[in-house]
Order: C-alpha cells, then structure tokens, then sequence
C-alpha cells in the first residue's frame, strides 16, 4: 500500500479548519476515512492540529517526524565556514538550542536552532542552496 | 540596462510592474507572503520568493526579507509600487548599500517630501503657490493665536500623517482648546510624532494633482493634472484626466511653474503634486507623492506614455526626452477603483473569487490583481481592480465607463461597482461641479 | 436613432455588439439557445429570450425563433454579427418584411458578394483587379482545357464554398482528370451546388484585406488594410494591421482603387475586400465579406474607429463623414483568437473556466464571451475570446503580445495559447515574411 | 488516488450554508462523505436555509405534475379570438392532441398540443403575454 501522508495531512487540515468530525473519500479501490471524536472539538480552535483517535492512527507515521523551516529568506549553509564540518547530520541526536545550519541574509550568517530534541533524519535542502521563508530544511524525529 | 527587477509589492500594482519590465525584455521576481502564495503576482513573475507569513509587517513591510529576496535570486534592480515599502527612505537607502538600484526618487528626496511641513516649505522656496498654513504649533495658546491670524476655519494636521489621518476642521477659538491636546497626544500615538499645523481650510475644494518626471540630468517633465476629488474619508475613489476645472492657460501656466520648481529641485523619477483648487479656480501646493500613484493610468491614457517604462528607463540612466513644449493631452480618462468591500457599509469583503468577467472592448483598460477562482486575503488593502476607459470626450468617457462597470462580474465577494455607478450618474459629477465634498454630499 | 437592438449571434461578437449599443444608449436584446442559458451575453444584455435547444439550427440558425424575439420584445434592429445568420439574404429580407432593420448590406448585395463566382464578376466590372481564374467548369474535359490556358498549378473552387471547403491544388491535367468528379460530388453534398472553376493558384501568397464602410449615400470610406495570413485550414489564427507587405503608396492607390470601385456599387454598411498578394506583391481580389469579422479590432485600433458603432449609425441613416483623404493608421496592432482546443491536435475542448485572468495593462484589449466560473459549451465555434494589442511600432506590439499571452490564465478548459506564442517568437514572423502556409511550414 | 480539495471545500461550505450533518455523494466508483458532531452545530449560522416542512410539501407537488412547455418564442393566448372561451380551463379533462393555447410568431397562430392526457391544475401564464423556448405554460396532473 502506497500512503500519500501530505493528502492525508491535507484531510486533516480541512477536518480541522471546518470543524467537522468525519471525511470519508473513496475513489476506484481506495478509500480514505478521517474521523474524530466529537467531543475532543473545541468552540474555537482554528488550526488546531489535535488529532485523536483513527486520526492520530493515520497521522502517526507524520507525528514522529516533525520539519525545521526557514524563518528567513537566504543562503542555506550547513557549516559555519567553507572548510568545517557540517553543524549536524543525518543520525545525530540534538538538543534544544544547538546550531543546525546558517541562513545567510543581507551578509549576515543567522544561526538556526534546534527548537525540539531528536534525531536528525534528512536534510532538505543543499549547502549553499537560496531558501525561501518557511522553506522545510531538516526533518527531525523525536526520540 | 537592468536583467531582472524585484517587485516589492503586491496585487494589481505588482503585475503593472511585470508588465512594464517583460515589455522592455527585464526577468521579475515577485515576493510574496505565505496567504499569497497563489497571488496574481507570484503566478506571473518569472520567480517568487516567500518572505514571511501573511501579516505585512513580516512579510512585504520587512526590508531584510525583501533584500535577501533580491541577494538569493540575483536581481539588480527594486520597484516598490506605492503603500507599503514606497515612500519609506530607509529602504531605499537599504537598497543602495546592497547594490540594489531602488527605482523611485532618492532617499533624501522621500525624507524631503515625506515631512509636510518641510514639504510645504521646500515648495515655497521653489516657487509654488501654498495654501496659507502655519508653522508648527507649540502650545495650546500657540495654537489659538496662529489659528485666530490664519482665519477661521481651519485644519489641523499633523506633519507626519498621511491618507487623511488625524486630520480636524476646527471652527473657533473653543474648538481648538477643546481639541489640541487629544489631538497631539492620538497624533503621537498614531505616527511618533506629535507635530501639527494648521492651514486655511477650504469648504469644498477640489483635489487635482500633476504627473511629473525627473531624470538623472535635470530634465523634468510634467504629463498633465489628474482630477482626483472624488475621495471618500481622504481615499480616492475614482480619478479623471483632465480636469474640467483647469483652462487651457491654467494648465500651461501651472505645468510650466512645477517644471521649474523641480527642475531646481533636481526631483528623480515619477512623482506627484497634489493642489487644492478653491472656489475661484486658485490652485494652491498640498503634498508631493514620491512614487507611482494608484491613479496615474489615466495621465497613460491621454499622454500616451508608459510612467512604469519611464521609471525603469530613468532608474537605468536614460534621459527623457526634451521637448519644446508638454505634451496635449489626447481624449478623456476616467477610473474606478474597484475595492472588495461592502457598498453600503465599507467594510472589507475578502474571500473567494467564483465568478469573474472584467469589462473589454474598445477604449477599456483593466489593471487588476485578482482572477477567477483566486482568493481576496483579509490582510491587505481592498482595492482589487481598476477599471479606466479611454474615450474622445468626457461624455463619452463617462458613458464607456458606465457600459464597462454594466458588464463587470465578480462574484463571491463584495465590491463598490454600486457606488460608481451612483457617482457616474449623478447630474452634479456629468456637469463636472465636483469637490471632495462630494461623495459627502451624494450620501448625505 | 433605434432604440432597442437585438443581437441574433452569442459569444464574444455578441457581447461586442452589447457594449457599442450601450454607448450609444440603445436597449439590447440577446437571444440564446438552452445551454446558453447562463452565457454571458444572456447575463449582460438588458433582455434576454430563449429561442431554443443547444442545437444552432434550432435556435441561432432559426429565423422565425429570431423574428419573433424581437417580435415580443419591441426591438426594431437586429445585428447579426459574424456566422450564424450573418450572410444569410433571406434573413435580412424576413427582417425587412417584419419591419425590423437589419444591421448590414442590402439582401441584394449579399447575394451578390455571397457567390464567389458573381462575386469575381462583378469585381472585375469594378475595376479591382482579379487572380486570373476561368469560367465555370462544364465537365472534366472542358476542365482539362480550361486548367491547361490558366497554367498549372491550379486551384479548384466550389463556386458556393466557403471557409476553405472543397478547394483543391491540381498540379497536371492527370490531377484534374482524377479529381474532377470526385471534387463535383463532395461539393452537391456539402453547399447544395456543384459549380466548379478554377483560379491560378499561388503557392505561398499572403491574405490580407481591406476595411470598407458604405452609407446610404453612396459614400465609401476604406479603413486600410490588415494582414491574415497566418491560417490554419483556411482559418485566420492571429491578424495585424497594417500590413509590412504593403508600401504607403500601394496602401493609398488601392484604398482609392477600392473607394471607387464600391462607391460605383453602392455598397452599404461594413464589409471586407480579401485580396491575395503574390510575391511579386501585386494584390488581385480573392473575395468579399459582406459582414463585420472577428478580426475587426486590429483596425479599430489604428484607425480609431468603433466599427459595430459605425454599422448602427449607417443603418439609422447616418451619413458617413466625407474626408479629403484617408485616416492615416496610428500605430500597430495584433490580434491573437484564443480557441477552447488543444494545442497539438486542434480538438475542440469544452468545459468549466475554473479559472480566469484576462490580460491587461496598457494597450491591451479584451474581446471575451466567457468568464470566470462560466461553461464553455461543445455546440459551437471554439473561438472564446481574442487579445489585441496596440502599441506604436510592430516590434512592441509582438513584444506586448508575447506579454498578453504569458499573463494569461485559463483553466479548466485548453487553449491554443501555446500555438500563438510559436508563431509570436519565430524569427520569420518577426521580420514579417509571412505567408497563407506560415503555419503549416512552422508544423512541417 | 486523486483527490479534489476543491470540491472537498465546497461539500464542506454547503454542509455549513446548509445547516446540515452529513452529505455523502456516490458516483460511478468514487464516493465522498463529509460529517459533522450535531452538538457542533450552533443556532447563529447566517444565512441557513434549513429545508422546513413547507418546502417540502411544494418540491413534493411538483413530483406528480408536469408541464406543457412552450416550443416556439412568441405570444401566448388562451382562446382562438379575443372574443371566444379558452382552449382551456384549470380543472378540465384533456386528452392527447387537444389545443390548449396559442403561440403567435411572425403573425402565424401556431395550436400548441396536449402530448398527454390529464387534468389542467394550472394555467402559468396570462394571456397575451410573450413566452419563451421552454417556457412552462400548464401543469397538468397525470389521471
């Protein structure tokens, strides 16, 4: 079975911003069923991402991984100079707080940091790469 | 020559922008924030860069975002429309020291004009006529007696405002004790600067304003007055070109008066004076807009010039041409600002674009910034599309504009075709006794 | 003056004929089939009636539906547009019978200009000048001999075809023995007439036509010339005025040549001369159209003229004004038709606009019939909107086109836009040599 | 599998503009719900146009009638002249090939036919006025 998990977070999303309980889409031999509990929606909760239930079943595989995004426009670097070694890469475990990468902006290295701890599974983007705002630069799973 | 021009803006003025720059074979970059993803703009620039997320002041109010835009993706040149980063010295200064020509006026020539009071007095020494004023108000006994000398009534406003804000007519001695202080203390609190004045204030007068060029080497030309009275809480609704209130003479005595005082003043780029005409036809200075005007498609339609092209051509060096005298205005323009907002209440009508038809034909021009199936944000300004028509006369100006807004459909939103409609048809605004008061009066 | 006008046609001409009616003040009228039930000329007119099912010879094509449209509405004219009912004589003589003005030459003049064979005829009584051609053909040997004194190649025309139908190249006196009866038959079943003759057929000519109007006082005015050479089975794809094929005193000495020959006609209202030129560039007359075409905006542009407007006011009785010379042409213009079809195999490709922005800025002109949200219906001509362009030399108006059409979006539907951009960027277009097989050389 | 987001969209504003619960929508092999906790739903939803009891009752009557539309655009009359009765009145019997009005075009007074039998319960237009293609103008209920 092949799972699209961006058209399953996609459901999800809509589930949420319209407040609804199920989605069900079926199409030739697949079939796709959101479902929340109806209790756990709140009056107000816009872009609430509380998933339950089945949901929090599908978006498992998701949850585990969580993406560092580009908070600027830039030059993506892996290491502080052309000749060090990269800040991290894939396997290493890091903590809250710890450099990942530089975005180079108007001559200015701004340091990215880690905002949760795990482990770093894939790296998104090229060393020197342009990156745009909100851009997904590493993708880090819990640990 | 300029390869690829960053536009730091949005909507209908950015895909203006485009559309100068791949007429003269430049590339474009949009920037545009995470809700505009989908934008006009970012669908039909050659490249687009997400700077930030919806909020303008992190998006296209941020200067470094927009800078780092232009660095990653190798532009040399920056268009900032109007609104937002247009009229803002820092940014262009900002441009300068990361090698980015800013295609506009100089820094010191925004500082200059951007101030009111400075503007006022630069125009003075430049020869323009100026609506008697007053200097800066220290007090409020300060305030009475210059209010007293200058003859009631009159308007209070701060130096640093803009758009209308903060504006007060005051009628008497009482008025201004009764009003000073909270004036000073809402300017302070609205702009960061209490500064106020006052000026003669003129009941119903009109608002026309001259198109003007300036190049590297002096060379000023002026393109005509736009008749910009329809205006409601200060924003302009729907603008003409010419005016029926200017004679023959009037224009050519007043285009040659600015040409020379921006001559001396050695002014860059498009810009704008902005005149009130009291009820005896005098025209006197109100404020200088640095930058490309919302309404300049109708000075395009009768001049038959290209102010973006113009802007371009100048920021790279070229010379304007000289002429022995201005160029006659062809025909009548008139536009429509078409705003996605209610037309009773005017409040903001963003959403979904479901059905659209914008008007054609013959003598019709479209400058809009949504399409069919896009999506109005909440975030921005309301002004969605213009609609300018192009006719021989005023009458028949006015007659296109109505058959244009007859066909116009934009469905799931709200927009103010309604109120155009009520304008263009209204006897007082065919006969073309117009003011700023009129809108005013048309609901009253 | 009328005073409400039925408009017997739908799509873009439709609604081009609305907006010259509503500038001049005159009720419009549209009729409609089933399915156009929500098209834009049945939303945007002041009436609209439904005369039938899908099917246009149930509905566009039926003259008593039309008739009595008008009947019940109290129009008292009717514009035909182009197709449908346009150069049908009965349907302009029902309407005289019915007291409604028909907006277009006399019954008379379109049978006249309606049979190529007469056509020719009486073009060459009037002194234009003729492709050398033969007389009708009686048989296949009659058609041998006939072929032999023009001088091979040959081009065989149905004397009743239109748009292209039925012609054929016949290199060898071999050719026309083959082809003879076969071609006779195909064309008794296709136009109910199976008169045959031959023209000298020139292998890579251009088109190009010429703009006339005639008032009921015998005054003729020729608009000059546009070309159209680029064609796809005999179908004009994209258009521009003037023409680089021409020189300024070959464009004065036909228009002159034309002026006569149709004042000596008598020729009402607007119609078309098509002229085929050789590479010699000697112009000899193909055909004329005794209705307004698609391709009429190119020339509004430059001449500043409104054609549909003109058409009316010759048909309320109006005179034409009588100048010492022709308007001389202002400029550029292009016009690209933007069929609903698919860009490689030209199949026809009805649907839902998902999603809709027309091109627009300065010199650019919309002629639509769809919009935003609307249906594209599979019953009729693919043709759903054309983009023309207007700017001072020929190589800014390619270069605003190239604009046009790469602002362009249309979803939900495929286009040919593809196909126009080729055309726009192929060096031999560019430099303007052209001819009728441009396109099948640029896909062979 | 493909999935449309827009139409997911516009499922989910009618179930809001509706007032409504669930709607699910079969076609050939796709099928598509959308649901929503009843609890959730709140009293001030503007623009609701909750289908009642009287709206119903008209789709319903509509069910077991049908029209005799008008095949031509012209003038519609009831009666052969001014002066004489109507072809027809509501409450008769009709049979198949019986006149029932006029449609005047072109100075032509063209019958317009019964194509079935039944009971005239409604005359829908007034006599003299224009009709269009298509235009109902009995409604006759089956016998």
């Amino acid at each position: 079975m092949k799972l699209d998990l961006e058209q399953l977070r996609e459901l999800i999303r809509l589930l949420d911003e319209a407040n609804l309980t199920e989605i069900e889409v079926e199409h030739d031999d697949d079939r796709i069923r959101v479902r929340r509990d109806p209790a756990a929606i709140v009056a107000a909760v816009p872009q609430s991402v509380a998933p339950t239930a089945e949901g929090a079943a599908a978006a498992a595989a998701e949850e585990n991984g969580s993406y560092v995004t580009s908070p600027f426009v830039g030059t993506f670097y892996r290491s502080p100079s052309p000749d060090s070694d990269p800040f991290v890469e894939v396997g290493d475990e890091i903590v809250v707080g710890q450099v990942l990468c530089i975005v180079e902006a108007m001559k200015l290295m701004n340091e990215i940091e880690a905002e949760t701890a795990g482990t770093v599974v894939e790296v998104l983007v090229e060393n020197g790469k342009p990156v745009e705002y909100g851009d997904k630069l590493f993708r880090i799973e819990a640990t | 020559m300029f390869e690829k021009v960053l536009i730091a803006n949005r909507g209908e003025i950015a895909l203006r922008v485009i559309r100068s720059c791949r007429e003269r074979g430049l590339r474009t970059v949009a920037v545009h924030s995470e809700i505009d993803a989908d934008a006009l703009h970012t669908r039909l620039a050659d490249e687009a860069i997400c700077i930030g997320p919806a909020e303008a002041a992190r998006s296209y109010l941020h200067i470094p975002a927009i800078i780092a835009a232009a660095e990653i993706t190798g532009a040399d040149a920056v268009h900032p429309g109007y609104g937002f980063l247009s009229e803002n010295p820092e940014f262009a200064e900002t441009c300068a020291q990361c090698d980015l020509v800013f295609i506009g006026p100089t820094p010191e020539q925004m500082r200059q004009w951007g101030d009111k009071v400075s503007a006022r007095a630069l125009a003075k020494s430049l020869g323009l006529p100026i609506l008697e004023g007053t200097e800066l108000l220290t007090d409020v006994d300060d305030a009475v007696k210059k209010a007293e000398s200058l003859g009631f009534p009159v308007l209070l406003k701060a130096s640093g405002g803009g758009g209308g804000k903060g504006m007060q007519v005051l009628r008497s001695a009482e008025d201004v004790q009764a009003s000073f202080e909270t004036a000073r203390a809402e300017c302070l609190a609205a702009f960061g600067n209490d500064a106020l004045y006052f000026e003669r204030f003129l009941e119903r007068p009109r608002h026309i304003e001259f198109q003007i060029l300036g190049d590297k080497y002096g060379n000023i030309q002026v393109l005509g007055e736009r008749e910009c009275s329809i205006q409601r809480r200060h924003q302009k609704v729907l603008e003409e070109a010419p005016s029926v209130a200017l004679t023959d003479q009037q224009r050519t005595d007043m285009s040659e008066t600015i040409r020379r005082a921006m001559s001396k003043a050695g002014y860059l780029s498009a810009g704008t004076l902005e005149f009130l005409v009291d009820d005896r036809g005098e025209l006197t200075f109100l404020e200088m807009n640095p930058r490309i005007q919302v309404e300049h498609p109708v000075t395009e339609l009768i001049m038959g010039v290209d102010l973006v092209a113009e802007q371009i051509r100048i920021a790279e060096g070229e010379a304007l041409e000289v002429r022995d005298q201005p160029l006659a205005p062809r025909g009548h323009a008139i536009e429509c600002r078409i705003n996605a907002e209610d037309p009773d209440t005017f409040a903001p009508s963003p959403g979904v674009i479901t059905e659209l038809h914008m008007a054609g034909g013959t003598g019709v021009r479209i400058d809009s910034g949504i399409y069919g199936g896009g999506r109005v944000p909440p975030h921005y300004d309301p002004l969605v599309a213009k609609i300018i028509v192009h006719a021989p006369t005023r009458a028949q100006a006015i007659a296109k504009m109505q058959r244009a807004l007859s066909e116009t459909i934009i469905g799931g939103i709200r927009t103010n075709i309604a109120l155009h409609q009520r304008i263009l048809q209204h006897p007082a605004f065919e006969e073309g006794r117009i003011s700023t008061r009129f809108l005013d009066d048309l609901r009253g």
